[in-house]
């Protein structure tokens, strides 16, 4: 259907829309419009990512703005994004014709993603295949092979590259694998010839790193200009990807490892000297003119570059003590030995950044200067050494990003060294943790550089937290809730088991066996009630394990099992996958299932158990981190000083958002239905529920709250029954909940009376 | 329907009169006289009306209704609640004023004179038969109206005095109303004042546990109805009562109206017809190539199903 | 009816519809008035005295939920076969029904049984049961109502699992063999939330959507999804109970006959014969017991045999033998009333109410412009043109069948 | 309610009772025959309508053979009451078998009956009165609120508040005699009896014909012919209800009769320039209707809904109603047309105090049911009806009966012969004999301690 807000003429491909949607488009429009940013969230299975797609797309066709760069968390969502995308496009077509609704989108991965060569895509972990990629593209291995048959290369990257300028790719919408075949046919490398179409493209969808680490973000962060708009979708996770992507942590190993490559680099360079010394000379002048000339480097060849550095650094004469080769593995040396000294400490210490270079200083005699070049620096050499098997230099690379880090930020920042980790305290395991506490250090330079940023999800309540937290301020943050033509899901508060004694996962109460019981109690009851797929989540692996086991002592799994087929997330990624469809083919055919899972893990994170896959979702407990862990110490403290967030408002918060992305898995659309007991008398008090996104609050009846089993188990009966009866799918009149093309024309004209 | 106590003799009594004026007429020029001889309408009004008499009599609170069964028409000669039931007092009074007789007399003569207009020495087809069917279902309607009321209600039944012989064309219409006096609990009596039996009253007394009866001389009809058809379905638990005597189940085919005693019928819809098609008229089902004539295999199938 | 009821109606029923919403989840003792939650539309007037509802509304909602519930006319399959599957497994042991799940769907079961011998006359049903994911042929495809009824009576204890896949596989068996003109179908009463089958369930879903199987499920805790994709594929109907009484609609819903699907039977002639019932009282030898017998049986009008009951096979010559009732019984699926139209009180002209002032039907008195003493609604058939009260309407249409006024005018 | 048929049946007893002479002499009007019939059982009535035109005597045999073997006893019982009302007459013939005929004045005015179909006793006043007659609706009205302050006079007894209408004098006298309010000693008011209590709790049609009869009976005290009396209510019985009949054609004796059934409601009474008429009401109609064995349809339609929380909303606008609730009722409001309120125990054993029986109440309040309540069985929910009984069972628990011990027998032999008189003669009430003790009801104690003394030379008791 094709429908006016406010003047846009907006495509979108399906014949009803939700009022819900149509409210989100207004704002999004309005922020678009405003060129600022904006926070909205709406509940999942509401269709956000068409009503993003349609809107934006529908603007650049009016207005003329840049590209619109689509951030997903895993590969699946960018696959699914890119589908909707195909759609609208289709209906656009038909609507305007091809050559209007002419675009380009497509989606960018890791080579691993993307790579079509023959051995190279076989390869099992992305670095080995980034590695693997470099061995055959790096020019100089190129120009070795020109004369040296016998040097394998990669034909497609060779293809590629003798197309040059023209090798592009035709409008349209392309995935991955479309990618991927369209390259195989060419005989083109996929991954190269995207990240040269970016530049071209409407569309690009990738993954939030892309733009949020450092060590990626180089890629694009110079090719996209300012007028483009940047979608996070699913971002409610956000502040943690910041945080990680600047993030470094060393160990013992990493140590070790950072000697060996450093000896290696030696050696290499004493080769280089008897070899060709100018190479290294030129390298020297490079330096000496500044990293920022490094640009001159063929394209494949800057394969890093970090956009956390302010500019004036980049343009900046590398330090003289780091100059020479020599004198910078020497300078490392230094470093590493120094990093060994402290990791040997008994006790745990914790300081800022600057307190650490002081030392440093005072120690080593190694200056905050030079600390901030390291890492571009050690690039640099690494490319002049031709050293191609970068994967074998990690080590020393995570070294140089700490250097770098340290160096260049003196807030936001906590040093912690621990020689053990807290769970297993006889075990001697020193970690040296260069933490960010600031997630909005690695967004800023997002905000600053993009005119419009959307940050969008499911669950970002309280809403008003995360501007906070990112610290920037939209012009628009908006929570929508979802119209339903019945209550179709049905979260409860679960606080006593049916002997009336409380249950929770506090640390206090979570080993109580009367807990345990009443936990299993509960889940017995419900597969005994609830048909087909049942999912619970657990607040982490080892209380997972513990009460599985203790179940299966008291007998409970086994009277489980007489109901449903029981299923297991573990740590190992191919276990839980398999485990999941086979769960899957159990709820098909009618045996039921119920699959254990953990909060804050893979499954929570990306798996839907949507329709008759999870009509129930049980979770066990409220998933707060850990507190006692040093860094979250740091962070909390940090919180509380620089944006005056108060410790428990920020644990629960994230708590709660975790528990509310398990329970959400559970609904994904308007025709489904589904229950969510949130098993922990925690849940009942105020400060907790109020945390809850809006569209499971509305739901969360009074009669919903302090259940205990017994009574959830006799709503949860009413309610399955309730949800079989028939209805129909387009409420009338007043609750309506699908909008046709004419309605919305009678609402715009209602909106020009008033105008 | 429970709702009365058991020692209830308090009925509601339907009363389907015979007004075929082809069939009564046909009486008096003697001519293919289809009504018993030297018994005229007059004499069989009077009896009636006897019998309405001796229901009010048995007990002020019966009540009675007379329905017309005419040729062309159907039509509520009497209604003994009428008065109370209408609101306006004064039409209440006008009708309190006149007897029961006087009532009905005056109401058959306009419903006559409408079905004379139908020249009764060259009664057609149609009219030789009573639209039994239509006071049927009136008589059901009423009867519905009564068992909504307040409880308790009295007893209803329906008591048919039919002379003219069975309406083929009436089959389906007169099965229905059967089945839904079955399903209301009303039992259907019936009095056969012509010459022939009625194969569909059998049906009707038989499915309905009514009492079927053929007075063999009806110039005592009122013998009749106040020895058997009076009795109130209390007492019937208590008297001897004319019983059954055989019920003819013959079906009336679709195609040509005539009752049959073995046919065909489609495997759809159940029409019944007198001999083999290709097509169903009814629901145009296209027939396979019957395998019929061989019954033995029939059975043997039968057999190995069970 | 007039415009400006149309306006008001639907939202009408909206408030109808989410008052029954919340009837599901009241109190039990509440569930009593969650049907007619009469007091909400009751008003006060200035004495403070309670006024009357409004009948008028409530009567035209009645009749659209009606005129909704029945579709056109359509070919039915009158001549059915078949078996009504009880899941006895340990789920039915349940007692959220009272007095069990068991006990329910026994007492559904025999109301059903009867009903529909009372519409199919000429069809034929079986039971089945799952106990210990065994499925167990209770009794033969067979005409015998009490025969059935005592059956299950007699089986009544649960235990184990359930099992879909076996409990079709053993109907289906049955079901094969049986005369083509003839209408497959299983109804399925399912208490159990899950199915532990022995093989793949939905190679035997194919084999019944092959084998014109139609399978429908009655759920009693909950929509289970293997249930309703056997539904969807077989073309059945999948519904779930709410409470004893709604499980009885549902349950009664499949007696009368489907819609016949084109190919699932072939339609054909079948012989039959229409016995006389002998007077009561007179002796003859029965030939299905082989013994004398005193009082009213039938006489197979081709061979003269006595046979004790109908409908039945003559054991002599084989001719199906049906009292014409039997058949009588399912022909008002052919010929239905026409639905009666509502004429507007206001619009009618005075002059006709005078001639129709009373319900043709029943002669109770009919709502006019005039008087506010009568509320309600007015109807006309639409072929005699005679006027009917609502009730009457009700009663015509669902029970009766016949149009009084039609039925008194020579055809 | 079983006083209801009690009263019924003793009013034809009454009929029954009168000499053969004047029987027959009723039996000269019609309206008399029609009601005697009308209150025979239904077999009765078959039986009548049977014989009706026969002339000869019917052998009792062939009238047997007319009723199901098994349905015997209900045949007798018809017989028996045709003879006592000497509709039937046994034929003296001189063959030996009984055989039967029907009273041939009653027979011949049943015939008539038959053949005018009844019609109406006497001729209502021309149309012209008509327009100053009261309709229906009106009527009903009148005698709905005669009849309740009728009622209201005796509940107001019950409970000591000014009664609203002034004490008729007549009506006070038959309830005394009814025995529904006590006889005034001195100054204080009468107050209302058990049986009165019950009263209230009758439908209608029983109330009235309670009060008629003891109207009747004390007729001959003030001198009146009881059988002309009764043929003449009976005949109102059968006068078309709203029709104005002339006051001055009736005799003397009628007239005042009228006039102390106009109190009843039972008529309405107007006066023109010249001539008095009276107009029968619904109530009147009863008259001929209450005497036969159905209770009838309620006049009025019911108002109470009762909860199976006990709560009981009666959507009533009369006094009276909310009166005979307070019964055995705790009112808690009113509203204009709205009486809420709830059955608890303090109520309920208040009313048992008062003499009314668990089954008056529970009759009352399904016979009162509201059409909506009607409609679900029960119509009483079964929680109230069972809690009431069991309030009721409690306190019937222990049962009082004066009696003496006996005690202290010189013998075994001794005991157990008076043991085993008592039990004779039914006065043991009850005995040990292993400590050889008894005890035997009072009203019996002479005959056991004659007994005794004949038993055993020297007899201890106390």
């Amino acid at each position: 259907m094709k429908f006016k807000i406010e003047g846009l003429t907006v495509y979108f491909p399906y014949e009803f829309i939700y009022p819900e949607q149509y409210q989100y488009m207004v704002e999004l429009k309005r922020a678009l419009d405003a060129k600022g940013h904006c926070l909205l969230e709406m509940p999942t299975g509401t269709g956000k990512t068409i009503t993003l797609l349609s809107l934006i797309t529908s603007y650049q066709l009016a207005n003329p703005v840049g590209k619109l760069v689509y951030c997903t968390r895993t590969v699946h969502e960018m696959e699914k994004v890119l589908d909707e995308l195909r759609r609208l496009h289709a209906y656009q077509e038909k609507e305007i014709g091809k050559e209007a609704a002419k675009i380009l989108a497509l989606g960018l991965s890791s080579r691993k993603n993307m790579c079509v060569h023959p051995e190279i895509s076989g390869e099992g972990s992305r670095e080995s295949v980034d590695a693997g990629c470099r061995k055959l593209t790096a020019s100089w291995v190129r120009i070795a092979a020109v004369d040296n048959p016998n040097i394998k290369t990669c034909d497609f990257f060779e293809n590629y590259e003798k197309k040059g300028a023209d090798a592009l790719l035709p409008p349209g919408v392309y995935t991955l694998h479309d990618m991927r075949s369209f390259g195989r046919e060419k005989g083109w490398c996929p991954y190269f010839l995207a990240r040269h179409m970016i530049q071209f493209a409407n569309v690009v969808v990738y993954n939030y790193q892309y733009l949020l680490d450092p060590k990626v973000s180089g890629i694009i962060s110079r090719e996209m200009e300012k007028e483009c708009i940047v979608v996070f979708d699913e971002a409610h996770n956000i502040d943690n990807v910041c945080i990680e992507a600047l993030s470094v942590n060393i160990r013992q190993q990493t140590l070790e490892g950072a000697t060996r490559n450093l000896g290696k680099i030696s050696q290499v360079i004493e080769k280089f000297k008897a070899t060709d010394a100018n190479r290294l000379r030129e390298e020297y002048n490079r330096l000496v003119e500044g990293l920022a000339q490094r640009g001159n480097l063929p394209v494949a060849d800057n394969w890093l570059a970090n956009p956390v550095l302010p500019d004036d650094i980049l343009r900046e004469a590398v330090p003289g003590n780091i100059r020479r080769a020599e004198h910078f593995v020497a300078f490392l040396k230094r470093l590493v030995q120094y990093i060994k000294g402290r990791l040997l400490t008994e006790v745990v210490e914790s300081e800022g950044p600057l307190s650490f270079l002081n030392s440093l200083n005072k120690e080593c005699s190694i200056d905050q200067k030079a600390l901030k070049f390291c890492y571009d620096r050690l690039q640099s050499l690494l490319t002049t050494l031709e050293i191609t098997d970068t994967d074998e230099f990690l080590y020393i690379q995570s070294i140089c990003d700490f250097a770098t880090l340290v160096g260049t930020y003196q807030r936001g920042f906590a040093i912690i060294i621990e020689p053990y980790d807290d769970r297993m305290p006889n075990i001697p395991d020193p970690v040296l943790q260069l933490s960010c506490l600031d997630a909005s250090l690695a967004i800023r330079p997002v905000f600053e550089r993009f005119q419009s940023v959307v940050i969008t999800s499911g669950t970002l309540s309280p809403i008003d937290l995360y501007p906070r937290l990112l610290n920037f301020n939209p012009v628009i943050f908006k929570s929508f809730t979802m119209t339903l033509t019945r209550d179709c899901l049905c979260p409860m508060i679960l606080t006593r088991g049916s002997d009336q004694l409380p249950v929770s996962t506090k640390f206090d109460m979570r080993s109580d066996p009367g807990v345990v019981r009443n936990y299993g109690r509960l889940l017995l009851e419900m597969v005994a009630a609830v048909p087909d797929g049942v999912v619970c989540f657990f607040v982490s692996y080892s209380y997972m394990d513990g009460i599985i086991n203790s179940w299966n002592e008291m007998g409970i799994l086994q009277e489980v099992m007489q109901h449903k087929l029981v299923f297991i997330e573990t740590q190992d990624v191919v276990e839980t996958t398999l485990a999941l469809d086979n769960y899957r083919r159990a709820c098909d055919c009618g045996r039921g299932a119920v699959f254990f899972s953990v909060a804050r893990g893979k499954v929570a994170e990306g798996i839907d158990f949507d329709r008759h896959y999870g009509r129930l979702v049980i979770m066990y407990g409220i998933p707060f981190q850990y507190t006692l862990s040093r860094i979250l110490r740091a962070r909390l403290e940090y919180l509380r000083e620089t944006f005056q967030i108060k410790e428990g408002d920020f644990l629960t918060f994230d708590a709660v958002r975790q528990a509310a992305q398990c329970v959400g898995r559970v609904i994904r659309s308007k025709a489904d239905y589904g229950m969510m007991i949130f098993a922990d008398k925690r849940y009942n008090r105020h400060d907790k529920r109020s945390k809850l996104p809006g569209w499971i609050q509305t739901h969360l009846r009074d009669a919903h709250l302090n259940l205990s089993t017994d009574m959830s188990l006799h709503i949860a009966r009413e309610f399955l029954r309730k949800m079989a009866q028939p209805y129909d799918k387009k409420g009338q009149g007043t609750n309506a909940t699908l909008l046709s093309q004419a309605d919305l024309e009678k609402m715009e004209q209602m909106e020009n009376m008033q105008a | 329907m429970d709702a009365l106590n058991a020692t209830d003799d308090i009925s509601q009594v339907v009363i389907l009169l015979e007004a075929n004026p082809y069939f009564w007429g046909g009486r008096s020029n003697g001519a293919h006289s289809t009504g018993p001889a030297n018994f005229t309408f007059d004499r069989f009004l009077e009896h009636v009306l006897l019998f309405i008499n001796s229901l009010h009599l048995l007990n002020q609170a019966n009540r009675i209704v007379v329905i017309a069964t005419g040729a062309t028409s159907c039509a509520y000669l009497y209604d003994s609640n009428a008065a109370e039931l209408s609101e306006n007092a004064r039409t209440a009074r006008v009708s309190k004023k006149l007897s029961v007789v006087e009532k009905i007399t005056q109401k058959l003569e306009d419903f006559m004179s409408k079905e004379a207009v139908y020249d009764l020495n060259q009664g057609t087809e149609d009219n030789r038969y009573s639209l039994l069917s239509g006071s049927l279902s009136m008589a059901l309607c009423y009867i519905q109206r009564i068992l909504r009321g307040p409880s308790p209600h009295p007893l209803p039944r329906i008591l048919c005095l039919q002379g003219t012989p069975d309406a083929p064309p009436q089959y389906i219409a007169v099965m229905n109303a059967i089945f839904s006096a079955q399903r209301s609990l009303v039992p259907i009596d019936a009095c056969i004042v012509g010459n022939h039996h009625s194969a569909f009253l059998q049906q009707a007394t038989h499915i309905t546990g009514g009492i079927y009866m053929k007075p063999p001389a009806p110039e005592g009809l009122f013998e009749y109805l106040s020895m058997v058809f009076a009795t109130d379905l209390y007492s019937r638990k208590f008297l001897q009562l004319p019983r059954a005597s055989g019920v003819d189940f013959r079906a009336s085919c679709f195609c040509h109206k005539k009752s049959i005693d073995m046919g065909f019928v489609c495997s759809v819809c159940l029409s019944i017809f007198c001999k083999g098609q290709r097509t169903c008229t009814t629901c145009n089902a296209i027939f396979a190539p019957s395998k019929q004539p061989n019954p033995a295999a029939a059975a043997a199938q039968k057999r190995k199903v069970s | 009816m007039g415009p400006e009821e149309d306006g008001t109606n639907p939202m009408d029923e909206d408030g109808d519809g989410d008052a029954e919403e919340q009837g599901r989840d009241m109190e039990a003792w509440e569930k009593a008035y969650a049907e007619d939650r009469s007091w909400e539309a009751l008003t006060e007037d200035a004495s403070g005295l309670l006024l009357a509802v409004d009948v008028t509304q409530q009567q035209r909602q009645h009749r659209r939920r009606f005129a909704a519930s029945k579709g056109p006319r359509i070919q039915r399959g009158i001549i059915r076969y078949v078996f009504v599957v009880c899941d006895f497994s340990r789920a039915a042991a349940e007692a959220d029904f009272k007095p069990s799940r068991m006990g329910a769907v026994a007492n559904c079961v025999e109301a059903f049984v009867r009903e529909f011998f009372d519409q199919n006359p000429l069809s034929h049903l079986g039971l089945i049961t799952i106990r210990n994911g065994v499925a167990r042929r209770l009794t033969d495809l067979s005409g015998s109502p009490e025969a059935h009824i005592r059956a299950l009576r007699a089986n009544l204890e649960c235990s184990g699992d359930a099992s879909i896949q076996n409990a079709i596989d053993l109907a289906r068996g049955y079901l094969s063999s049986i005369p083509s003109y003839g209408h497959r179908e299983v109804v399925i009463l399912y208490s159990a939330l899950s199915t532990c089958d022995p093989g793949d369930i939905m190679d035997s879903i194919a084999e019944c959507k092959k084998a014109n199987i139609r399978c429908s499920v009655v759920g009693l805790s909950a929509e289970i999804y293997i249930c309703k994709t056997l539904c969807d594929k077989t073309g059945g109907v999948y519904s779930v109970a709410i409470s004893e009484s709604h499980l009885k609609e549902l349950v009664l819903e499949h007696a009368p006959p489907p819609p016949a699907v084109a190919e699932s039977a072939v339609a054909s002639l079948v012989r039959m014969g229409f016995p006389q019932r002998g007077a009561e009282g007179t002796v003859a030898l029965c030939a299905c017991h082989r013994e004398v017998k005193l009082g009213g049986g039938y006489t197979c009008p081709r061979c003269k045999a006595r046979v004790c009951e109908l409908p039945t096979e003559c054991h002599i010559c084989g001719l199906t033998l049906v009292s014409s009732p039997h058949l009588a019984r399912s022909y008002h699926h052919l010929f239905p009333v026409p639905g009666f139209e509502e004429v507007s009180v206001q619009l009618q002209s005075m002059g006709k109410f005078d001639v129709l002032r009373l319900c043709y039907g029943c002669q109770q008195e009919l709502p006019t412009a005039g008087s506010k003493a009568i509320a309600g609604v007015r109807l006309e058939c639409p072929r005699c043109k005679q006027h009917f009260c609502f009730d009457c309407d009700v009663y015509i249409h669902e029970s009766l069948h016949n149009c009084p006024g039609c039925e008194s005018l020579v055809k | 309610m079983p006083n209801v048929r009690v009263v019924s049946r003793n009013f034809m007893e009454m009929v029954a009772a009168l000499p053969a002479a004047k029987l027959d002499e009723l039996y000269g009007s019609p309206w008399t025959c029609q009601a005697v019939v009308r209150s025979l059982p239904p077999l009765a009535k078959q039986y009548v309508l049977r014989l009706l035109f026969v002339e000869a005597a019917v052998s009792s045999k062939s009238i047997q053979d007319w009723a199901l073997p098994d349905a015997l006893n209900k045949h007798k019982v018809a017989i028996d009451k045709l003879e006592q009302l000497r509709v039937l007459i046994e034929a003296t013939e001189r063959r030996k078998e009984v055989s039967y005929k029907l009273n041939p004045r009653l027979q011949k005015q049943l015939q008539d009956v038959l053949k005018t179909g009844g019609g109406v006793p006497r001729e209502s006043l021309p149309a012209s009165f008509a327009a100053r007659v009261p309709s229906l609706v009106d009527l009903e009205n009148y005698a709905m609120k005669q009849w309740e302050a009728v009622l209201l006079q005796l509940v107001s007894s019950a409970f000591a508040e000014a009664s609203t209408v002034p004490m008729n004098s007549t009506l006070t006298a038959t309830f005394q005699r009814a025995g529904l309010i006590t006889t005034p000693k001195g100054k204080e008011p009468p107050k209302i009896t058990d049986a009165g209590f019950q009263f209230l709790l009758m439908d209608t049609n029983s109330q009235l014909w309670q009060i008629v009869r003891e109207y009747v009976a004390s007729a001959e005290d003030r001198g009146m012919d009881s059988a002309e009396l009764i043929s003449f209510l009976l005949e109102l019985g059968f006068l078309n209800i709203g029709e104005p009949y002339n006051l001055n054609t009736l005799s003397p004796m009628q007239q005042n009769v009228i006039k102390e059934l106009a109190a009843l409601g039972v008529l309405q009474i107007q006066s023109g320039t010249k001539d008095r008429w009276f107009i029968p009401t619904k109530l009147a109609s009863n008259l001929s209707a209450s005497i036969s064995e159905t209770s009838g349809v309620q006049p009025g339609e019911g108002f109470v809904v009762v909860e199976t929380n006990f709560r009981i909303y009666a959507y009533t606008t009369s006094k009276l109603q909310a009166e005979i609730l307070r019964l055995f009722v705790r009112l808690e409001y009113q509203l204009p047309n709205l009486v809420v309120g709830s059955l608890t125990k303090e109520s309920v054993s208040t009313a048992f105090a008062s003499g009314i029986s668990s089954d008056e109440m529970i009759s009352f309040l399904s016979k009162h049911a509201h059409p909506h309540a009607a409609k679900k069985t029960p119509v009483v929910p079964e929680t109230v009806t069972d809690q009431i009984r069991l309030w009721e069972n409690d306190r019937n628990r222990v049962q009082m009966s004066p009696a003496y011990m006996y005690k202290e027998f010189p013998t075994v032999e001794t005991f157990e012969a008076v043991d085993n008189y008592a039990r004779d003669i039914g006065a043991l009430l009850w005995d040990e004999p292993s400590t050889q003790r008894l005890v035997g009801k009072a009203e019996r104690h002479e005959e056991m301690r004659n007994f005794i003394r004949r038993q055993s030379s020297a007899p201890q008791r106390r």
